[in-house]
């Protein structure tokens, strides 16, 4: 069960990057599981850049704040990083010949260190064979270490090479193979991790392609968006994909036009949706509450990032919660969701665009940096039983003259037309407006449109979608966590039971309406709650405690929050440091 | 087959006695008549405006939309929907001010729509500020004392630079050839604009000199060069279809095999 | 002490808000107080209309829910009313012959009434001198008998009419005096309002004029705007004037410019701002964060309308205040200040604009369209001690090579250089950045600056500006409010106390940050606590909720919220009805 | 007096080797050495891209604001400030797509800015998408696979068309050129319009190949119609000032006496 993180700086040109994204799908070819992240500073090319591959015999859902074997290609810049690759006394270093001077602040420290730095030629190696890709003999080299130098090797190398043509691909394998041939003359001092029997044919994916394989076989079949860190990915994935679907993806002139054109496919009954990141989001309020008051379908994706205004584009924080939920002008409910891990990007996706069409509003999504832009080995995904428009043809149809598209029904959903639909002809309004669909600024018609907007939303705080719930029999604490956290409360959990400290973590997925009465029920026996989020506001925190009455919250034992901003990712190891230093935990 | 007046939907309009609007609408339902427009597979799409109330009053499917978003929301409509019959329309406010990016946008995507502009050259709706048409030295709103002191936009030279395929002006005054017009421009493929000089007889009641300005040209050209000569002499009340050149409507058709989305995540 | 209140509807041209204005204001001339409410159909000119004036002896800041006098012009529409106009038994009614046919829901109830309807012939009265305008001879003839159809009609008519040229004029006030001299035949059937003796030259303004005045006398000296109701005639109103003092207003194309433009004039050094109503606040969203961010002064003043979405444009809701406190994204605190009563709107204003150049971040004042559109008789105002520039200007100079605009300092507030100030040259950014402006995605340099934007503003929450208490010695009842519910809780504690039950109320001037412990201490030695505000959701309630620590909210008494959203005006009654439904009350 | 250099601010721009937008930034400090800018006087707004970066490069005041919306951001500040020298800049993504609307109503409301576009047919920042300046049919971005397969934006045209002062094209490879052309653009009263082609060799590394493709125009009218002309019939390499009619910048001023704000409440 020994899990390992590697990671591997360099700056622009020395393909650290196009390494960790080899070495994971070698890795997985001979049955490891892994985790990789991508890190860049604002340089488009040539700035600095660094991955972090984690690999073990299981799935792998969340990073570790250890890290086990440094690779450097160079060391410049090395200390913008500091914060994302924290070296420990037992990090084992290996750096090539032709990585520069170490960083001042380090080298003292790496001398006196428990594990030494190797220095090994890897530089030399590629040249020997008239290529400048010392990445490819440091690949070679650390994938033999880990016993994937063979064929899972070479696919990873195809994979990644092949449009560059036969040559260069040549190249590589052999430049590969004499990296994998120095590691019988300079052995690495650490036991590989161990391998698993990684499932049939893994997957391999980001978040934010899951969350668009989520959309698209969920029926989304048109998308609008403008370009933004970090959710362009998501976009790019399904460009390349839903006109085969019979769909359309367009790009647009701004987030203004985006979001209204998905509102404008969704009344045309084509789930639609559109994807982006705090700036944008913060762009789309007013349409949303027009999808909200015109009773529209939509499905917004905000990968979010470090805020506020442009704030840092490339890095993850759970910052923009408040502005999900509370963001609209007037009462205006909607949904939204959070996923909970890269595969739960899939499923949170997929629940959300049925919810859309289902309920007829808008359905946000909320993912993030980290769980959009990292990539992991993962079992295949099942199929999913979420359909927008099944959901949407179990409407009743209009019944001509009396149809009323509006109408105050006890659930709170009308039947909705669809244009080319005879008898079924109204005109969507944002205005207020009564059943049959003319405005109106009567107390009456407001009063019962803006209950019946409510209530069509409130039977879903019972879904059983609503949260995933990590019980242990013992547990007398509980960890409260909400999106791309989960995965990494889950690792604290499990380190915490090796310590003796049964801890429950429940991971809230349906963040509006809030699923309360589920969350009561996961704290009522515990002697502590945890809630852990990764903003500096606490949004999540206050939000819950917003939700209850006095009565609840005085039943309720005692809520300790832990909240931080990004970047830094959050690791299982600060969570279990709040766990031990609750009062009486 | 319905008679023009068949397309009226019964909700009464809100707009003051003798508004332009009123007149836009007829076109509108006598172009539905002569295109044989069944009311279900219509749409009209609007912002916010006196002008933008306008789907309301048909028998058709509409939506009242925000201010300054009916054509993205349209051009959603349509490229989701490529067989509705979708109509943008709203203001001179909602077009040009607000919605200026998305009609440069929306001119230069060429979805197969029609747009049409009430233009009165003022926010009839928030009670007669000046809008982008307004004449630069209209000195009737609190807010710009002193007028707007600025250039009114020229929407039709815009949406030729823009690459809009059709262009044409019509007027209040004369629904009959705005109704010839409108059915013009429905039957031309790609994005066709149509400003409709409509008065706003509330906060420019000097419009009503409009009838008596306006002049038909028969200027119909589909070279660029020549259509922005004409344009840039405009005394802004030429009528008429001053531009069409058609081209193949976006999004244009792949072909695409169907692709099992799970693919490339195999290893 | 006798207050009184009296309606009038009538369809377009029937000129009833002229009417009502014309009353009002000769009221005044006569020592009157007073308030005015104008409400119109969506219709431009020709739908209906209806204003109400309530007069009395001192100065009166809301309305109440009973009608005393209804004066019909016309029917017709009538019933589109019925919700804001709500007729009792004892509501006397008069109607011009002419008012056409009763509604028939009324007709029936109409005739079985305590007070008849009295019908006289005001349009033939203005026949008779060849005017169609039957409101002026109404005019004279309620001018008459609240003792006020001298020298105060005069003048009030000539105020109205005098850019008609003479002539008119002229014809208005022999109408009028024909109508005045009808009183003499036909008495109205109950006895006239109290006048008072007022101010010694009193004050007629609407909220969003004084909203207007308090940025101007602040400093406020750039207005960006995009036209939007309710909120247009208050930059109408500085447009008229700005220039006088050196400023400019701008139309923008669009709110996004318009909020763009502020903060370019912000940086300038110019005290700058932009007003809105929600749908416009909602696409403000993203560049209030970046004021936020980088740091510059920004007054946003939203005076609500009824939402979501376009919602009802023309009539009053609280229902903004989750966009305005929750509303950017990423963890962006900023400043939320709620206006009080139509005088308030002149204080608060101009406090936060002091606030948004003192504290170098976004303010957002809270008004809304009862506030803003009423018209109200009141003392003069007072100057007040807020001056943008002042305390701009006592920041210290940027000092050379050293300069670090975005310096950590214990305030939380860094030293603003302007531009043309030597030494000073820095690039403001929306992007994280370091302490010398230099973008950063460092996790050090974020926590910094999150925790330096947060500490800033927390002071505030002390400030004595927070809110206003109206306390009675015994009382156990705490009625809190927020915004335009202030004068409407105080007129309930007034009429409570006449029926013995004594409450303190609350309104709460500064929304965010909150000030939690003068709350706290308000609410100590409470037996109730009552929340009222106007919009659906409670908003506002949750809120307060969100910002209590489980000690702190175990300790408070019970709290009861009743929250309801507009086009109704709240009333007097409806909150005393719920005081007097409290549990132990 | 500075030398061009002492402009710089000594922040290490994040713009990879070759990128067109270095010549930009020592075109700006030429042009400032030229034009003896006081450091402190100018101000340099922009919007978000890499383009955008630029203001930090710079040893003068600068707002880095959000993306789409620099032009406003100058405006503001220049309408408050008419003291300082305002230039307003970013890329074909910020001012063309997002920003759209902003730069029609700045080339009509005329206020005294430079507003300079460091044009690369591409979002280089967001790497590589396609912007509404970026060929038809380039198919370089996975978000549009086909290309964007509508026609490019003509920014000088649209310029024109809204009522811009002062319209011309530089050229990256060309730095004293361009300084040139900046010194010009902040002598001109009112909206100065200056388009660059500024190659993106990351994303768009044909783009290289400009250098042979421009070709210096000396068109310079002051007729619209000619411009027009002339603009229309472009293939998009012109180099030079292709119009330049001066009128009074907005706003004007207006004589006011000094007010009682307090007065109109008196009753
Ligand atoms: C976001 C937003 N901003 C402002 C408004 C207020 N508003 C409503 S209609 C309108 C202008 C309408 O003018 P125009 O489009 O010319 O239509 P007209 O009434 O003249 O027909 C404005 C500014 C709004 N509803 N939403
Ligand atoms: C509201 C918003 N939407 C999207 C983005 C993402 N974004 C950042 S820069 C950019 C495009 C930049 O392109 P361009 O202006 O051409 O500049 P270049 O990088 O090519 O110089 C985009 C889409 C953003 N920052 N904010
Ligand atoms: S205000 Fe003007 S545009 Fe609006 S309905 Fe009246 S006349 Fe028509
Ligand atoms: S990505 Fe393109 S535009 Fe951006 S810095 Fe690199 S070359 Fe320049
Ligand atoms: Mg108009
Ligand atoms: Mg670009």
């Amino acid at each position: 069960m020994r899990n390992l993180t590697i990671a591997m700086t360099g700056s622009g040109g020395t393909g650290v990057v196009a390494l960790g994204e080899m070495l994971l799908r070698a890795a997985a070819g001979a049955g490891y599981y892994g985790i990789l992240r991508k890190t860049f500073g604002p340089q488009i090319r040539g700035g600095e850049s660094a991955a972090v591959v984690r690999l073990g015999p299981r799935p792998l859902a969340s990073f570790c704040g250890e890290i086990d074997l440094l690779l450097v290609l160079d060391w410049s810049h090395f200390q913008r990083f500091a914060d994302e690759i924290p070296l420990s006394a037992s990090t084992l270093i290996i750096e090539d010949v032709a990585a520069g001077a170490r960083p001042q602040q380090l080298a003292s420290e790496l001398l006196a260190r428990e594990q030494g730095v190797q220095v090994l030629d890897f530089s030399g190696l590629a040249q020997a064979q008239g290529s400048a890709h010392s990445n490819i003999a440091l690949l070679g080299y650390v994938a033999a270490w880990l016993g994937c130098d063979g064929e899972p090797l070479q696919s990873a190398i195809d994979h990644r090479l092949h449009k560059q043509g036969a040559e260069v691909v040549a190249l590589a394998h052999s430049v590969a193979r004499a990296g994998a041939e120095l590691l019988q003359q300079a052995p690495i001092n650490l036991q590989p991790p161990d391998a698993g029997a990684a499932a049939e044919s893994p997957w391999l994916a980001t978040g934010n392609q899951l969350a668009g394989l989520g959309a698209l076989e969920a029926g989304i079949r048109f998308v609008a968006a403008y370009p933004i860190t970090p959710a362009s990915d998501a976009l790019e994935w399904m460009a390349g994909r839903i006109e085969s679907l019979g769909g359309r993806l367009v790009q647009a002139e701004d987030e203004l036009a985006a979001v209204n054109m998905a509102i404008g496919a969704g009344f045309g009954g084509v789930p639609a949706m559109t994807a982006t990141s705090g700036p944008g989001l913060a762009l789309m309020s007013e349409a949303m509450g027009l999808a909200v008051a015109s009773e529209t379908p939509l499905l917004v994706l905000d990968v979010m990032r470090g805020g506020p205004s442009t704030g840092i584009p490339t890095k993850s924080e759970q910052s923009d919660f408040n502005l999900a939920v509370y963001g609209l002008h007037g009462d205006a409910p909607h949904v939204v969701v959070a996923a909970l891990s890269l595969a739960d990007c899939h499923y949170s996706v997929a629940w959300a665009t049925q919810l859309a069409s289902e309920r007829q509003t808008l359905v946000l999504v909320l993912s993030d940096q980290f769980l959009g832009q990292s990539m992991q080995v993962l079992p295949p995904l099942p199929s999913l039983p979420f359909h927008a428009e099944l959901s949407r043809a179990s409407l009743p149809p209009p019944a001509g003259a009396d149809y009323f598209r509006y109408l105050d029904t006890d659930s709170g959903i009308s039947p909705m037309a669809l244009p080319g639909q005879p008898g079924g002809e109204y005109t969507a309004d944002g205005l207020e407006h009564s059943q049959s669909a003319v405005p109106s600024a009567r107390a009456q018609d407001h009063e019962q449109q803006l209950a019946k907007r409510q209530r069509k939303l409130q039977s879903l705080a019972a879904s059983t979608q609503w949260g995933e719930v990590s019980a242990l029999p013992q547990a007398r604490i509980l960890i409260l966590c909400w999106g791309s956290l989960f995965p990494v409360a889950l690792e604290a959990q499990q380190r915490l039971q090796e310590r003796g400290t049964p801890v429950t973590v429940v991971g809230v997925r349906l963040l509006a309406p809030l699923p309360l009465e589920s969350l009561l029920r996961s704290m009522q026996d515990m002697a502590q709650v945890l809630l852990v989020e990764q903003n500096h506001q606490a949004q999540f925190a206050h939000y819950l405690q917003s939700q209850l009455t006095q009565a609840q919250r005085a039943g309720l034992p005692e809520l300790t929050c832990y909240s931080r901003p990004g970047p830094r990712l959050f690791t299982p190891q600060e969570i279990m440091q709040q766990v031990e230093g609750l009062p009486r935990a | 087959m319905l008679k023009a007046k068949q397309y009226k939907s019964g909700v009464k309009p809100i707009w003051c006695p003798g508004c332009g609007h009123y007149s836009v609408l007829n076109a509108i339902t006598k172009a539905f008549a002569a295109l044989e427009q069944s009311p279900e597979q219509a749409v009209l799409v609007s912002g916010i405006g006196c002008s933008s109330r306008l789907p309301a009053y048909l028998n058709s499917y509409g939506f009242h939309g925000v201010h300054g978003r009916a054509l993205p929301l349209a051009t959603g409509l349509k490229v989701a929907r490529p067989d509705l019959n979708v109509i943008a329309l709203g203001g001179d406010g909602d077009g040009f001010s607000i919605g200026g990016n998305h009609f440069l946008h929306a001119c230069r995507r060429n979805v197969d729509l029609v747009y049409v502009v009430m233009d009165n050259e003022v926010y009839g709706m928030t009670k007669g500020q000046a809008s982008p048409t307004t004449p630069e030295h209209w000195q009737h709103s609190k807010l710009t004392p002193h007028g707007p002191e600025v250039r009114p936009f020229q929407p039709c030279a815009l949406a030729l630079a823009a690459g809009a395929g059709f262009i044409a002006r019509g007027h209040s005054g004369d629904p009959n050839g705005l109704a010839q017009m409108l059915f013009a421009a429905v039957k031309h493929p790609g994005f066709a604009f149509v400003q409709v000089l409509s008065q706003c007889v509330t906060f420019c009641p000097e419009q009503v000199q409009w009838k008596e300005q306006v002049h038909a040209e028969s200027v119909g050209t589909d070279n660029p060069a020549e259509a922005a000569h004409f344009l840039h002499s405009d005394d802004g009340f030429a009528k008429g279809i001053f531009y069409c050149n058609p081209r193949t409507p976006w999004p244009l058709p792949h072909d695409s095999q169907a692709t099992d989305l799970r693919e490339g995540f195999r290893l």
